[in-house]
């Protein structure tokens, strides 16, 4: 029992103190790196020790602080965090090879505050996944936007400090304003906030209250980008490639929707939303994000600005998931957060290696650079087919699960979006592929760029091979999701 | 992987992968191999299930063979040899590769014992496929693989919708005969019918195939439909409706064909027009309809392969797709003629060709259930597929009037490709029970009687003699024929244009109107001004007497 | 009521009126001072007028009468006049101050040299 | 050089001369064999000939109606 | 023995020390023996607080008069409360004084600034410790005319007007608190409080009874600078030395809430003053609209000082908030953050002490790119930034917790929504600083520190020891959660 609590200590402190080495080690920047590299991969040797210990069956616990009667920093792993876990270690692995050659490769400035910001948001991350309580989960969520907004702000160019004032505006602001008087309303209503499997809130509670509290939880959670509040995730688009790969796959984005589906399970409980919320609002809100996001997509055509638009939808496939309240359509919901993280980091890992080698951020600038960088456009190609969810890939996984789940409930309305909003993603994923390979280049001269630096090249085709793996070989997520959604039937 | 390594479906899709880094005659020889071993393969593998894997705590078995599949796998083998062979030197590496790993996927399908698998291959094959009208790389064909790749995604989902629901009704997932009673197994049909060119999304069959380069029609008029046609063959045999389905298929192909200016349109049209016999066949459902089916898809593919290469060798030479410029090819181009003819009169299911003997199964199969009018539009239909493709086809490409061009034979192993394939039609024609021994059911049905024959013969010359009457009623003009693809090309613009610039109209007013307030100025005015000692003390007063009042009364 | 029986009261209203008046109406910092100055008298006339007791003579004792009006509130007035003066000195050393900084003693003059 | 065989005007009539005397031929050959139709229909003498020929020209006609409605220019999607 | 006359100690201590400095007349030694005294009176406090939470409510009779005749001082848990703090703020405080108070006043004046920093002391700890109505508007009068001194004695010649504005301000309020305790003798016939309190019953709801209570309030509202009667507030907090705007901040404030409380539970009684439902009405609209205009204004301001003036308007608004709600939940949240605010506003005025006494300039825009020079002390404005806003794990957190709690349970949603929207605003304010100061870079020198005057180590040391204090408070707050508690527990058993 010992080595458990050990171990989470372990998994929150590594990443703080790898920032704090990075800070100590700012001038030696291959000193640097490799402290980074060392912490990331100690990092998943504990994480993988707490995910023998989940599968296991037991779900270890420590206590923290208690820093008012009701509340207290808890941490308690169960599975949908040990998943998450696993994603942001996994992939703070990865985004520091890359953003080692990114950075390099631009000669960015500042580097020492974008890895110390790094390992913080890893840190809060790893916090949020294994929170026990809403307090717990508030205060990484809180700690996670603070850090992450250096992140965004690194060039410091007037439309940085914009983006930077919209980005912490709207969560900030939505957090505050919805997140936090849900959480205390939850501890008025039931007492405590703890996560417990079955959920806290019970049926007697009059009916519109649970309601008003879920839309509360739906749009305070601002990260997970439902339709009003999706603003900043745009605007975020401003910085460096690594930082919006973090944002959008590791873990920002990750973190909210993340929130929302354990808030979902543990609660309130699926069973009891079924019967008491009569107007299903989160469906058809994530629905309508999906579609409207999609369109805007479509006629992006900074290719940046496209995947952040791609994300937004993603992401309300997640929720439109959770939504349905059914526990196989739950099941799809966290395998989808892990199908689009590998898939979505591929795809901004492709984006940044093409700014780095070609300084080319639009897509109609794109033709005929297959030819140039195979390796990065194939990639490309491989993510862009997890997200559109054609077999191959893991994108069809959790879509699979989903339109189970859409159809044990029934729910016409999710499968037509799920129908369309697979076309839509064809439409504007395709062209950019059928560009860079099937395209001639458009003013004619021969391309003379090269491929991107070797480290980016190599993280792209781990993640775009592990998206083919993870189709494969599903056995370990897939179990961690049934043992979530086991102790919940 | 309990599997044994030669699951044909998969050497192939590995060979395609393979092909791209061979050049010259080393990919010739390769490309040629290849289909012959898995033809040897699927030969001696034995009937049942074979090779399941555990995946998603589901079963699924890759293998499952019986008669019906293996005939399909077979005509798929033949197909791709004889394909490689026409275009092994001209076709560039991608089309090829695409073209293998899509038949790879095709023979897959086939082979799949349960949905799962199936609708894995099936995307594939969908993928492969556009990539194969990519690879030709023109402006038309980007937009027509777009408009293809959409549609059959959309298929792909609604099928995908079917199994999960049909799954998740029945707990299994194994693939076989279903009735159309649940919303799965509804969903499942339509996903079917979709990728075999039924209506009301008929048009990508007509506006992506001829879009592919002169090689890549040849592969895709083979694989996808006739799939469609073997899962619909298994899934669905005996639903009443295909039946109405099928003859609207054969009608519209007659209709739209002899509308056609551009020559491989008319035989895309034909291929819907040939599929809808196929479905007829499975509508009706009976041993002998289903048997019919069969062959008619095994015959069909070959001669429309055939039909296919004349005129791509025609495209090849002269780099002329409409009829409108073609014409009096003849005498240049004997050979590609011949075969041409050959095709013609074995799609029109003459006497002594092989689609004789496989339509006339279907039409057979009408008459022993008494169905009197679907006999009738059926004769009516082969009367028909005898005047828009048997003769409007070599008759304006080859006879006509003379273009002027003369363009000489295409290369020898186009021409080879061409030979063997006529020969083919002409054995089935011959000796029918080759192709009858290879049948899923006990085959008792002799063709070649007197009083079939004549009757055959004179529907179809007859026919004949009301093309020439009908000659100058149908002089081609330079047009094409609006179709269902109408709704999702225009309509969908227009829409989409409206929609966009009413909502950005709609936001600049909004927004002008919320400028002309200028809140913000009012707000500041009020809470800036500088609150002097005495209106403080008048303030105080204020205050005071309200809560005085407030209080008292 | 008859009116006799309040008149302190009234006379404290009238004089409260006034003070405030003069703070509020005057630009000139002494004069608001003054203000201050008759606001705090009638609530000294408040006070006192509350400890007469009809009847009751001033609160000496002596054997012979047993009724006398209570002391408390002039005692407590004695401490509030001493309160009054002192913020009235501190208001006018401030007034003085002012004048030196600024070179006037009109509220709104002052007020624009602050901005 | 002249035209191909085919092309010139003689032997053109002279095809046509062949072609009517198959027709009538292959309806004589009717009388010799027996049918054994099935549906009381196809008894006529000569059903299949003159069906064939009716239907042809019913299609085609059909076919030249519906080309007014729904024919345009060649370049219609490309605007 | 001395341990039995320590209320009346509490408040001769600093009494007797004022006029020792005016006869030192040197501004350091003057220092010392303020500073001996604050300590000293804070160690009396924290002996009281032991004695109360031991024995209860502790009554001094004053000179050995009984209670309806002589003074008598109560002494229950919400006045050791506010004693500790009120004690805590002065002692810290003076230590930050040692260095920023010679830039500020002309060193002639230094020993007179002490002075009247001690009466201002004596005063308040008078009020907070006396039972007596009218001893309680006489240390009132002491406690404002020595601020009046204090905020005038500055360099810059605003600080003369501000003076006098509050001057008169106050003077009116302490009047109209004057008619309110003469009217409630005329009504009970007596001064005690306590004794005020059982013979309220039985003249309930005379016209009299509401006059004194409205010009009670009133003249309360006018002290404590709520809402609508807080002109005062802004001059006098920004153009005062800053060491006298932080003292003021911390402590004047919080002790005119502290009467409001007083008069309200232990006099008017809680039913008839605010569970009528009228009353608390009426401040809760003040209280709204005093947290909004206060947020929003704050905003608009360039000068830290007098954003800080604005949102300590805000804050109150808070206070007032949680008093008005009528409940128990509601008036134990309302004193969390009459706590936690003290410790929030001294930090963030200490910070903004520092960064004067460095920079000599308060403006944030010419403060911009300060983290890079000052980047501890930026990190420390940061911190109390924070707490201001109520991010977790700081002490402003705790307080929004209760607060929004309370407000739940007594079902008012408006609230909430003032609360929450108000906190969004606070963010705005504090951001326009730490992005100024972070992310902006400026050419010209910031710190124009002459080289002569040493490290300021002691307001160094009472600027960490405050930001230290919104760390712990916001980790383990049992100690003013627990008392809060306890105190509306027995101000609504009585």
């Amino acid at each position: 029992m010992m080595t458990d609590q050990l171990l989470i200590i372990l998994a929150l402190c590594i990443p703080t103190v790898a920032a704090i080495l990075i800070a100590v080690t700012h001038n030696n920047v291959n000193l640097r790196e490799t402290g980074t590299l060392l912490s990331s991969v100690c990092l998943i040797f504990v994480v993988y020790n707490l995910l023998q210990i989940v599968l296991a069956g037991d779900q270890p616990q420590l206590f923290l602080l208690k820093f008012l009667p009701g509340l207290a920093i808890h941490f308690k792993i169960e599975p949908l965090g040990m998943l998450f876990a696993c994603i942001a270690s996994f992939l703070w692995l990865i985004n520091s090879i890359y953003s080692i050659g990114y950075m390099r490769g631009n000669n960015e400035k500042h580097q020492t505050r974008f890895y110390i910001c790094f390992a913080v948001a890893i840190a809060s991350t790893i916090g949020i996944a294994f929170s026990a309580n809403l307090i717990t989960l508030f205060i990484f969520y809180e700690a996670l936007t603070l850090s992450t907004y250096p992140l965004v702000t690194h060039k410091g160019s007037e439309d940085a400090m914009r983006a930077g004032r919209a980005y912490l505006g709207i969560l900030l602001s939505t957090s505050i304003c919805f997140f936090l008087p849900a959480i205390i309303w939850t501890s008025v209503l039931a007492g405590n906030t703890e996560f417990t499997s079955g959920g806290i809130l019970d049926n007697e509670m009059n009916h519109c209250v649970i309601f008003i509290l879920l839309m509360l939880f739906s749009y305070g959670i601002g990260k997970a980008a439902l339709m009003p509040m999706h603003r900043w995730l745009p605007a975020a688009m401003v910085a460096p490639t690594p930082v919006s790969a973090l944002l959008h796959a590791v873990a920002v984005v990750k973190a909210g929707v993340f929130s929302i589906v354990k808030i979902v399970t543990y609660i309130f409980s699926p069973a009891l939303l079924a019967e008491v919320v009569d107007f299903n609002l989160l469906l058809y809100l994530a629905g309508v994000t999906i579609i409207v996001a999609s369109i805007i997509a479509l006629q992006a055509d900074n290719l940046k600005r496209r995947l952040a638009y791609s994300t937004i939808s993603q992401l309300s496939y997640v929720i439109l998931a959770t939504a349905l309240l059914a526990p196989i359509s739950i099941m799809g919901a966290a395998l989808h957060i892990l199908a689009h993280a590998f898939g979505k980091i591929t795809l901004f890992f492709a984006a940044g290696s093409i700014y780095t080698a070609t300084k080319k951020t639009a897509v109609s600038e794109l033709d005929g650079i297959g030819k140039v960088m195979p390796w990065t456009m194939g990639a490309f190609a491989i993510a862009s087919l997890s997200m559109i969810g054609v077999p191959p890939t893991a994108g069809f996984l959790s879509k699979w699960y989903i339109l189970q789940g859409a159809f044990s409930v029934e729910s016409w309305f999710a499968i037509t979006v799920i129908i369309i909003s697979t076309l839509l993603n064809a439409g504007y994923f395709l062209p950019i592929v059928y560009a860079a390979f099937f395209k001639k280049p458009s003013d004619g001269k021969k391309l003379d760029y090269h491929e991107a630096p070797f480290a980016m090249v190599f993280a792209l085709t781990v993640t775009s091979i592990l998206t083919i793996v993870l189709f494969l070989f599903p056995e370990i997520p897939l179990q961690l999701v049934k043992m979530l959604v086991g102790n919940m039937i | 992987m309990t599997c044994s390594l030669f699951h044909p479906g998969l050497l192939l899709i590995l060979s395609g992968l393979i092909i791209p880094f061979l050049q010259g005659t080393r990919r010739t020889l390769f490309v040629l191999l290849i289909p012959c071993v898995a033809l040897i393969s699927i030969w001696n593998m034995s009937f049942g299930t074979a090779c399941s894997i555990q995946y998603l705590d589901y079963e699924l078995t890759l293998i499952n063979l019986d008669a019906l599949s293996r005939i399909f796998i077979t005509v798929f083998a033949i197909t791709v040899f004889t394909g490689s062979l026409f275009c092994c030197k001209q076709a560039k590496s991608k089309e090829l590769a695409a073209a293998f790993v899509y038949a790879g996927g095709a023979m897959s399908v086939v082979l799949a014992g349960d949905l799962l698998s199936l609708f894995i291959f099936w995307e594939l094959m969908a993928l492969a496929s556009t990539l194969i009208i990519w690879s030709v790389q023109t402006e038309y064909s980007w937009r027509a693989g777009m408009r293809y790749i959409v549609i059959h995604l959309l298929g792909g989902v609604i099928l995908m919708c079917g199994i999960s629901a049909y799954v998740n009704e029945t707990g299994s997932i194994l693939f076989t005969a279903m009735q159309p009673n649940s919303i799965g197994t509804w969903l499942i049909l339509c996903g079917f019918l979709l990728n075999a060119g039924a209506p009301p999304l008929t048009a990508w069959l007509a506006d992506a195939y001829p879009e592919a380069s002169f090689s890549g029609t040849v592969f895709l008029s083979a694989f996808t439909t006739k799939t469609a046609v073997y899962v619909l063959l298994r899934g669905f045999p005996g639903t009443e409706l295909l039946v109405y389905i099928g003859l609207f298929m054969i009608f519209y192909g007659i209709i739209y064909a002899l509308l056609e200016n551009d020559m491989r349109r008319i035989l895309a049209y034909s291929i819907i027009n040939q599929v809808g016999f196929m479905v007829v066949g499975i509508g009706i459902g009976t041993e002998m309809a289903l048997n019919g089916a069969a062959a008619h898809a095994f015959t069909h593919i070959i001669y429309k392969a055939l039909l296919l290469m004349s005129a791509g060798s025609v495209l090849y030479m002269t780099g002329k797709r409409k009829c409108t410029d073609l014409g009096g090819l003849i005498q240049s181009m004997p050979v590609t003629a011949v075969c041409g003819i050959i095709g013609a009169l074995a799609i029109s299911s003459f006497p002594l060709t092989s689609g004789f003997v496989s339509k006339s199964m279907v039409t057979q199969a009408s008459v022993d259930e008494h169905l009197l009018w679907v006999w009738l539009l059926l004769q009516a239909a082969s009367a028909g597929v005898f005047l828009h493709a048997g003769i409007k086809f070599p008759w304006f490409v080859f006879f006509q009037k003379d273009s002027g061009l003369r363009p000489d034979e295409p290369p020898i192993n186009m021409q080879m490709a061409m030979i063997f394939f006529a020969a083919v039609c002409i054995l089935i024609g011959i000796f029918p029970d080759f192709l009858y021994g290879m049948l899923p059911y006990e085959v008792n049905y002799v063709p070649y009687t007197a009083a079939h024959t004549l009757t055959q013969l004179q529907l179809l010359l007859f026919s004949g003699l009301a093309f020439f009457v009908l000659l100058p009623l149908m002089k081609r003009t330079l047009t094409i024929s609006l179709d269902f693809d109408w709704f999702y090309r225009k309509l969908a613009k227009m829409i989409s244009i409206f929609i966009l610039t009413s909502l950005c109209n709609f936001q600049s007013k909004l927004s002008k109107k919320v400028s002309a307030l200028k809140p913000g100025y009012y707000i500041d005015g009020i809470l800036n001004i500088r609150f002097s000692l005495a209106m403080g003390m008048g303030l105080i007063m204020i205050v005071f007497i309200i809560s005085l009042s407030y209080f008292l009364f | 009521m008859d009116f006799l029986g309040t008149f302190n009261y009234w006379v404290v209203v009238i004089l409260m009126m006034i003070g405030l008046y003069i703070v509020i109406a005057h630009q000139n910092l002494v004069k608001k001072l003054i203000g201050i100055n008759i606001f705090q008298t009638s609530i000294f006339i408040l006070f006192i007028s509350m400890g007469k007791i009809t009847g009751g003579t001033a609160p000496i004792l002596n054997e012979v009468n047993t009724l006398y009006s209570s002391p408390l509130p002039h005692v407590l007035i004695l401490t509030a006049i001493v309160v009054g003066i002192s913020t009235t000195a501190l208001g006018l050393a401030i007034v003085i101050r002012l004048y030196h900084a600024f070179g006037t003693v009109d509220d709104d003059e002052i007020q624009q040299e602050i901005e | 050089m002249n035209q191909n065989w085919f092309y010139r005007k003689s032997s053109i009539k002279k095809l046509w001369i062949s072609a009517i005397i198959i027709l009538v031929l292959t309806i004589l050959a009717e009388i010799f064999v027996t049918l054994h139709p099935h549906f009381e229909i196809e008894g006529l003498f000569g059903f299949h000939a003159f069906y064939g020929f009716l239907t042809c020209v019913a299609m085609v006609i059909f076919a030249k109606v519906l080309g007014y409605l729904i024919k345009r220019k060649d370049d219609y999607y490309d605007v | 023995m001395i341990s039995s006359h320590l209320p009346v100690l509490q408040v001769i201590l600093p009494l007797i020390a004022a006029p020792l400095c005016v006869i030192l007349r040197q501004g350091t030694l003057s220092w010392l023996l303020t500073t001996l005294v604050c300590f000293m009176s804070l160690a009396i406090s924290s002996c009281l607080y032991d004695q109360v939470m031991t024995e209860g409510v502790i009554s001094y009779a004053l000179g050995g008069w009984l209670s309806p005749w002589g003074i008598e001082y109560r002494l229950d848990k919400l006045t050791v409360f506010m004693l500790l703090i009120v004690n805590g703020v002065a002692a810290i405080v003076l230590l930050g004084a040692r260095s920023s108070i010679p830039n500020e006043i002309s060193s002639d004046r230094l020993y007179l600034f002490y002075t009247a920093f001690l009466l201002n002391l004596t005063g308040l700890l008078g009020v907070i410790v006396t039972g007596d109505a009218f001893n309680l508007f006489v240390f009132i009068e002491i406690a404002s005319l020595s601020s009046y001194a204090m905020i005038s004695i500055g360099r810059d010649r605003r600080c003369l007007y501000a003076a006098f504005k509050y001057l008169i301000f106050g003077t009116i309020g302490a009047s109209f608190i004057l008619i309110s305790v003469g009217l409630l003798y005329a009504v009970t016939g007596t001064l005690n409080m306590n004794d005020i309190f059982q013979r309220l019953p039985d003249v309930e709801n005379t016209r009299t009874l509401t006059t004194a209570l409205v010009f009670f309030v009133v003249g309360v509202g006018i002290k404590a600078a709520i809402f609508p009667l807080h002109l005062w507030l802004p001059d006098a907090y920004s153009y005062s030395p800053s060491i006298v705007s932080t003292f003021l901040a911390g402590t004047t404030t919080k002790v005119f809430i502290y009467v409001l409380i007083r008069f309200i539970f232990s006099i008017f009684g809680y039913d008839t003053a605010i569970n009528g439902g009228t009353f608390n009405n009426l401040l809760m609209m003040f209280a709204c609209a005093g947290i909004l205009y206060g947020s929003y204004l704050a905003i608009k301001q360039d000068s830290l000082k007098r954003l800080l003036a604005y949102s300590s308007i805000a804050q109150l608004g808070y206070m007032l908030l949680g008093i008005s709600l009528a409940t128990e939940a509601g008036l134990a949240a309302g004193l969390i953050h009459v706590f936690n605010h003290a410790i929030i506003k001294v930090a963030l005025f200490l910070s903004v002490v520092t960064i004067i006494f460095y920079c000599k300039t308060d403006s944030i825009i010419q403060l911009a790119g300060l983290a890079k020079k000052l980047p501890l002390l930026t990190s420390a404005f940061l911190v109390s930034g924070l707490s201001l806003i109520g991010v977790p794990m700081t002490a402003g957190f705790i307080s929004k917790w209760y607060l929004i709690k309370a407000s739940l349970q007594s079902g008012y949603w408006g609230l909430v929504v003032v609360i929450v929207f108000s906190s969004v605003l606070a963010i705005i304010y504090i951001w326009k600083f730490i992005e100024a100061s972070y992310f902006k870079s400026s050419e010209k020198e910031l710190v124009a520190l002459n080289e002569d005057q040493k490290t300021p180590c002691l307001l160094l040391f009472s600027l960490a020891l405050f930001v230290i204090a919104n760390i712990y408070f916001g980790l383990d707050s049992s100690f003013n959660v627990e008392l809060a508690n306890a105190i509306a527990n027995d101000l609504f058993r009585k």
